[in-house]
């Protein structure tokens, strides 16, 4: 279907909507959607081509850090978790905190951080992989880190059926960012234990 | 936002004496835990001349003086690395000789392994405080998260709802259920279980038929070991009970059983075995 | 860091917050609220006088509406019911309820139905009573079930003000009972429920 046909097949109110600017129906859908709203998605959303809609949440990004025209806004936009979202600005997180008087999010333990580290690497990987890098039983871990939606099960392995594990979208967003790229670059050796152990010894 | 890689090694840089976590004192080290690891790993301290009894023992008193949550990631932490640490020093222990013979290669490789996998070890340890960091962060964020307001709300699409309260309380069983993950069964890499009365039962016959048997001849025909070893152990487990007699006329040779008992009832097999019930 | 360092950083921050544009304050706790918030209680949330909120409020509808120095936003900020609250702009509305009605499925997902059951079961409980049993994150489920009329706001904790929950009579009808006294009782389960659920609230 061309823009042309879509604007006809839609009732009058739509087509007025259309006529606004981009960034606003942007903004508007911005503030309904309840979890990162992919590029593709938000682009089908606002009936607007996808490089178009890109052009304009960088703008937006621009717009309420202060760097458009109007002033810094206590808001801003955030690519994170392979989507867009609102977000307070990182200044007034305190205010906010202060205001909800939400409780203390539960800690993971180093056990867990080390367990969840080692399948964001390793990623596909199996619970028998995990316990043999952190040479002990990961079980119950890898139970949490499920049960908080920090991994999911991928696949099971045709051969053993043992099943793969890999980090989850809401991981991406617990951590701030956007791909599993963003990672911090590990030690060589990670790539091939015998190879980089050379390496590792040496230096 | 990533963090470049420099914010990761800072996090490792700071390990200085002051750093919090046990320490161990030696009389070749002192300094934290962490500290004796990375010289390790460097081969700067000989694991050798590590009295890893010592570290223990401070360990262990350390403990002692901690409580909660870090106590017990401290402990498994220890662990692990103890367990390195341990195969580390056995391999560095074990003779190697002047000669560079197939053994001592295997043996240098091995130790090169483990300092892989310590090292390894150590590269998620380390990462896993950015893992740490960012979610800490991240926790703090507030994201937008309203409800829609009324006249949105009622633009959903109307609700399908194809449950019986029946199903209703099936679900509400799963949900208050624990939460546990599914495990792959290993029984199908295990030999099926050989029952030791079973083969007992087997050689009390086999014996009671005739004057005297070999062991080899007793087994002849089964080609599955895990029936072989219920058979010697049932052999042990008979001769006990003085059921039966063997004889052996040099090491690893023949061995000839003869049905010994004088009042043997069936009913005995019962219990034959039980020591290896699990 | 002890509790005294931590509450120190802790002030030290809210003092950053406070040095930053009442405006960008005011945002910040209109991006979070679920309801319309009443002018005083906004003064008392971003640490400012009454008369200095209103004017900022004012300056924010300017300003949204595209009378400030920036362009007009895809959303406005309207004073409904004595309070104030973020709005998608009205002729974006049928964007958005084309937008909704194309995100919201029909039928309910096994997380929502599941922590259905948890609140049918338990009522009235918090949602972090609800997040302790189902061990995850369930407040864009309970959103969920609210937008969809199945449960409902009962009461605020006199303690903590967190919001109990309940199911709705329009539950009932989908389940065809007259009373919630007509689940068939799961009993053994719900005790062990209740006993991991002190600790939950208190950790």
């Amino acid at each position: 279907m061309t823009d042309e046909e879509f604007r006809m097949s839609e009732d009058a109110a739509l087509e007025t909507t259309l006529e606004t600017p981009l960034s606003e129906r942007v903004e508007a859908i911005l503030l309904v959607v309840d979890e990162p709203i992919a590029l593709v998605a938000l682009a089908a959303a606002v009936h607007a081509p996808v490089p178009a809609v890109r052009q304009t949440l960088e703008t937006l990004v621009d717009d309420y850090d202060g760097r458009g025209t109007g002033p810094r806004r206590g808001f801003e936009l955030r690519e994170v978790g392979g989507g867009w979202r609102l977000y307070v600005r990182e200044d007034h997180d305190d205010l906010v905190a202060d205001f909800i008087g939400g409780q203390a999010p539960a800690r993971l333990s180093q056990a867990a951080l080390e367990t969840l580290a080692v399948i964001a690497y390793k990623q596909p990987v199996t619970r028998g992989q995990v316990a043999s890098i952190r040479a002990v039983n990961v079980d119950s871990v890898v139970r949490t880190l499920l049960a908080r939606g920090l991994i999911t099960e991928l696949f099971a392995d045709s051969e053993t059926g043992a099943i793969n594990y890999g980090t989850t979208d809401q991981l991406l967003q617990h951590l701030g960012i956007n791909s599993i790229d963003e990672l911090p670059p590990i030690s060589p050796l990670l790539d091939d234990g015998a190879d980089g152990f050379d390496e590792g010894v040496t230096r | 936002m990533a963090p470049s890689p420099e914010d990761t090694s800072t996090g490792l840089a700071a390990q200085d004496a002051d750093a919090p976590g046990f320490r161990v004192s030696l009389s070749n080290f002192d300094g934290p835990f962490d500290l004796l690891l990375n010289l390790i790993s460097k081969h700067e301290l000989d694991i050798t001349e590590v009295s890893l009894s010592k570290v223990t023992n401070e360990f262990i008193s350390y403990l002692r003086d901690l409580d909660g949550p870090d106590e017990l990631d401290q402990a498994s932490e220890f662990l692990v690395v103890a367990a390195t640490l341990l195969d580390m020093k056995v391999a560095g222990l074990l003779p190697q000789g002047e000669l560079v013979d197939a053994e001592s290669v295997a043996l240098l490789e091995a130790r090169d392994l483990l300092f892989a996998r310590l090292l390894q070890y150590r590269a998620f340890k380390e990462v896993s405080a950015w893992f740490a960091r960012c979610l800490q962060r991240e926790d703090r964020r507030h994201v937008r998260a309203a409800p829609l307001d009324e006249k949105h709300r009622k633009k959903t699409p109307e609700l399908v709802w194809s449950l019986s309260v029946d199903d209703f309380a099936a679900l509400a069983l799963l949900a208050f259920a624990p939460k546990e993950i599914p495990s792959v069964g290993l029984d199908h890499l295990h030999a099926p279980l050989v029952s030791i009365r079973e083969q007992a039962a087997v050689v009390v016959t086999l014996l009671r038929s005739t004057d005297s048997l070999t062991f080899r001849e007793l087994v002849s025909g089964v080609s599955e070991p895990g029936i072989v070893v219920a058979r010697f152990i049932s052999v042990l487990e008979l001769y006990r009970h003085a059921a039966l007699s063997f004889e052996q006329l040099e090491p690893l040779g023949e061995l000839t059983l003869r049905w010994s008992a004088e009042n043997w009832s069936d009913e005995q097999l019962a219990t034959l075995g039980a020591d290896y019930d699990r």
